[in-house]
């Protein structure tokens, strides 16, 4: 499947305020549907390219949830105004228009593809069936998470989710993305949930029985998708990371997001991830 | 129909090189990348002799009305772009102009002539903002070393040879005309500008390597006067570019004297920007035509 | 308090030669001016040593994140800014920075002596974007045309000589290391990047003069390069400036080496820039002093 | 009277098309009331200098009304969208911020005041008591004449007013700025008033009896002005004209805006202007 050539408009259906962030809808009538990890990059029609400073290149945007519409797809985006770019994209309307250019990059593999991936002769994990899905997210990194539950629920797959949080100001798109599954919390500052990391739970769970038949599937800030890393690599557990780098295009042009591979030279998050195995980068640099 | 150095093109906008991957393009858009090619040429990011895996990240840096970048030119080195790449470039609908730099004129030499007796490859743009290694001077920043390079590099291939100027410089005419002397068949301008960012967050620039090359509409002023400084020393064709995003920019360097305009940044904005702009620039012509008279864009 | 070559200042933040006329000014702001004035000395516009109109319109014109002008320098010449502007340029509660132009070195020892001895001057910009009328070089391109421009004016007065850059050379650094070699007091830069555009109306630059420089802040990555580069080869305090709107900006400048910064372009939008970036950097001083530690800003 | 120093905000209390062009009103906390003939520098404060591309720079607009508001001034302004920073300015919504610097330039003069000014020894109409006022606006030029109207009107200066239009869809403001008083028309395509140039008008005027005693202000295209200027020194009539050049700052610092004087050597029309006699400035050049 490839995206459409070009960017497109759509336009915004919804967009409300959760926990801190924002979460928003576009409707996309000449798309396909994206796969879980997939991202767009997105800017505002208008207000963007005009004026004197900042933003001037798109956006990357993971997408957080999927499903039909009446004319075509509906993408939702939840996202944390930290500067000039998501700002904007938190302003929306619904009514105005974003130019959208994907999906874009790699998608998060099930499983049983991740434990023929992952499973060089000898780790223990390669023979035995997957016991199912772990997915570790913290902070707005929950947003690829959603629409990745979801896809394993309906294939069937056993799948528990960890979620971190700073502070109540930071826990947004819980409800609205994670709404009908359960899901074990971890707060910083114990609002919620267990009071410290996510990776805390983590470690208790693959502390389990079946740990190292299950797959890990995470996306959160850096120092803790090196900690997921470095746990799994540890336990012998097979893992995907979806990560961010700094992105102008998204497509493989620009070679701007490029990520240290361990033996040397660098993989272009863009094209090469956004989903990536902990042995294929350098995390500690990332 | 533009015809550029005896190349025929479909429309006058091609690619700035190092701001498309047809390869990498392939894969995420599929066929409809060539159904739909958005340049009448294309110009491959540039190559050099050896493999390169490019600069420490963070690589770009955006800024007003533009971007910073160091890539450091990361590329599979002539044999590997020869054997991997140029199959694939193959394939493209259109021309293929390859973008190589070399740090001496031996170097630059094996490039073109491994690039040069290639059929796929229509001509060879020189990326000439490198130091010589044996001088230690930029050689674009140059004109005797520009001059002496072509000299040396005119020989070795039948193939249109174009100079990819580097704008930072005082008097960049001087250089195009030491090219064109040297026997360039064409120029084209400019390169990005030599230019830095202090991340706020820590103090320290914002490119790991310190500075980068500024590119976007930005910079477009200052390429629209280094093209009409250089259109007014130079008869061979200038293929014009630096910011340029809709039909209205490509028609400033038309005006300027280029023939040819490319897209670069833009392309990150908008993946159709090639054929976008050469549409806006067909109107804008269909329109001046039907008004008064503008300079000639052959 | 920054000491600026011996000169107490209230705060960082100067203005850019030729981007405020405080004269102007307290016509259309009265007394509030003087009250509030946003700079912490002031720079007058360009003088030389005769009258000069100035350019023929149009002078300027917007781009991205800028603008480009070819204003030509109009002032009274030495003798009537001495007569007529200096007596109200004193009553500014500032220091005074004169800025001067001139096509020679007796002409330049003119204008130096001529401001020099009047105590109403703290020190003086030389604008060095200018033709040599005997050499036909541009003295700010060469670091010896440089040199030795400070090396005839410099035992000619006692004040502080401030030597202004332009940014449209290869090597800023160079030329930068020739003025202090020659006894220079402080380098500012960055003056305008040399620029057109072309009016789609016409066809025809839309800068009557067919160019111009760009100023705002499209130029800033290219500026804060520069300072970075001259403030790793000389001692002297550096003015830092162009496409500085806010105090984040000005950061960026005094991260890169700048002891001052300048405000030019965004004068236009807001007549109390100068205040309000002072303000800021402040801000981010004291932001910066209770997290992790920068460079020395002093 | 002197213009606040700085840039302030004021909000936007009304918008409204008319005829084309736009009209809206802000809210002045700050400064005094405006004169007729002054402009402003305006600045939309969001989405003008955030993005990659133009409008930087503030834009000069005439005040066309003014009057008390419950806190402060209120100015109007008309305005039409010809390119970006126009086009934003016609976009304002109420309760939108403006960055606003003003009043600036300086002002008519009363007829009394102006043939003092330009009446020199030997011109015939400077021995005469002024018989009035002829007010001539082309296109969105009307707008500075509104306020001047009024001013006249409060001044009970007999005051004759003539507009001109190309056509009905660049008619805007007639209605709104010109209501209660009497004005004779005209307009290129003949759908109101006389089928031709307002200067036929003028024209036809300047032939009456006591002209030479009158004086006539305009504003307009620059051709009109041209025009304008020429009849009114042929038939030795005083005359003033508010006049348009590029504008980067409004008060004197960036020397953009400057007007070929007669003798040589340039005005500054921010700070010497936008009101000049034909006798400063070259038209043929402006
Ligand atoms: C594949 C992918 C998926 C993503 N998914 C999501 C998502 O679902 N939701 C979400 O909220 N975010 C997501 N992001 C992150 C999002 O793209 C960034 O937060 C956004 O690009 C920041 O832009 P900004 O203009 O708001 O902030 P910026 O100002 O660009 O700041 C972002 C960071 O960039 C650096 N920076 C500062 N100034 C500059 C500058 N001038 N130029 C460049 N960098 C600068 C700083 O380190 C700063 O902290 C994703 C990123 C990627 C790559
Ligand atoms: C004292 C004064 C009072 C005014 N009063 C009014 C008023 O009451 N109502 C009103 O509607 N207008 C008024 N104007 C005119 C108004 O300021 C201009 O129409 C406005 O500045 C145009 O800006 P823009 O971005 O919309 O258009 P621009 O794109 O700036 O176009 C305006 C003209 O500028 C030229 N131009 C094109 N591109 C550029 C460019 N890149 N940079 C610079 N120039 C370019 C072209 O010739 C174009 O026709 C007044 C002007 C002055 C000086
Ligand atoms: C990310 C990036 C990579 C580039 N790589 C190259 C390159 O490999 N070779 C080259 O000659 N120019 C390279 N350039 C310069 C462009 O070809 C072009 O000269 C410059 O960006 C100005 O055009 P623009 O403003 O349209 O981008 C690169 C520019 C960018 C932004
Ligand atoms: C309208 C205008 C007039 C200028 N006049 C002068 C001048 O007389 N002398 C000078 O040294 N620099 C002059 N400059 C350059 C500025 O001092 C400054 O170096 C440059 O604009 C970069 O700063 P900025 O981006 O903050 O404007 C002028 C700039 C502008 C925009
Ligand atoms: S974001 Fe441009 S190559 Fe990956
Ligand atoms: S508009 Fe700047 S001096 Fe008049």
């Amino acid at each position: 499947m490839t995206a459409p050539f070009g960017r497109r408009l759509c336009q915004v259906s919804e967009s409300r305020a959760t926990g801190g962030y924002r979460l928003f809808s576009l409707i996309d009538t000449d798309g396909p549907e994206p796969l879980p990890g997939q991202f767009y990059m997105l800017a505002s029609e208008r207000h963007w390219e005009q004026g004197g400073q900042r933003p001037f290149l798109p956006r990357a945007l993971s997408v957080a949830e999927t499903g039909p519409a009446a004319d075509g797809v509906r993408l939702d985006f939840l996202i944390e105004g930290i500067g000039p770019g998501t700002d904007r994209l938190c302003e929306l309307q619904p009514g105005e228009s974003v130019c959208v250019n994907g999906p874009l990059g790699n998608s998060f593999s099930t499983p049983r593809e991740l434990h023929q991936i992952s499973g060089p002769p000898g780790r223990k994990f390669d023979a035995v069936q997957p016991s199912g899905a772990i997915l570790v997210g913290g902070g707005i990194g929950i947003a690829p998470l959603a629409l990745l539950r979801r896809s394993f629920a309906a294939k069937n797959i056993p799948t528990r989710v960890l979620l971190g949080f700073r502070d109540a100001a930071h826990s947004g798109g819980l409800d609205e993305l994670f709404s009908c599954c359960e899901i074990r919390l971890a707060s910083d500052d114990g609002h919620a949930g267990h009071h410290g990391y996510v990776t805390d739970l983590l470690a208790a769970m693959l502390e389990g029985d079946d740990a190292a038949s299950a797959a890990v599937y995470s996306c959160g800030p850096p120092q803790m998708l090196e900690a997921v890393g470095a746990m799994c690599a540890e336990a012998g557990v097979a893992c995907e990371l979806a990560m961010e780098s700094p992105m102008a295009c998204g497509y493989g042009a620009c070679f701007g997001c490029s990520m240290p591979k361990p033996g040397g030279g660098y993989l272009r998050l863009c094209v090469d991830g956004p989903v990536v195995r902990p042995d294929q980068v350098e995390l500690a640099h990332a | 129909m533009p015809d550029f150095c005896g190349i025929e093109l479909k429309h006058p906008v091609i690619n700035a090189s190092g701001t498309f991957d047809a390869i990498a393009a392939r894969r995420v858009y599929g066929e409809a990348l060539l159904a739909d090619f958005p340049f009448s040429a294309f110009v491959s990011k540039t190559i050099t002799p050896e493999p390169r895996v490019g600069n420490e990240p963070q690589r770009i840096w955006e800024t007003p009305a533009g971007m910073i970048n160091s890539i450091g030119l990361p590329n599979k080195g002539l044999d590997g772009f020869l054997a991997e790449d140029l199959p694939q470039l193959a394939d493209l609908p259109v021309p293929l102009i390859v973008s190589v730099m070399a740090t001496g004129h031996d170097e630059f030499a094996r490039l073109v002539k491994g690039v040069g007796e290639r059929d796929e490859v229509a001509a060879i743009e020189l990326n000439v903002s490198c130091p010589n290694v044996h001088s230690g001077l930029i050689v674009g920043e140059q004109p005797a070393e520009t001059e002496a390079l072509l000299e040396a590099l005119r020989p070795l291939t039948s193939k249109p040879l174009l100079v990819k100027l580097t704008p930072n410089v005082a008097n960049p005419a001087e250089v195009a005309a030491a090219a064109e002397q040297g026997g360039a068949d064409a120029i084209s301008l400019i390169n990005t500008l030599k230019a830095s960012a202090i991340d706020p967050a820590t103090g320290e620039p914002g490119i790991a390597a310190g500075h980068g090359g500024l590119s976007g509409p930005a910079v477009r002023p200052v390429a629209v006067a280094q093209v009409r400084a250089v259109a007014a020393v130079v008869r061979i064709p200038i293929v014009g570019m630096g910011g340029i995003s809709h039909g209205t920019d490509a028609m400033e360097f038309i005006h300027a004297g280029a023939s040819l305009v490319a897209v670069g940044t833009e392309n990150f904005r908008d993946p159709r920007a090639g054929n976008r702009v050469a549409g806006e620039i067909a109107g804008a012509l269909r329109a001046d035509r039907s008004g008064a008279p503008i300079g000639d864009t052959a």
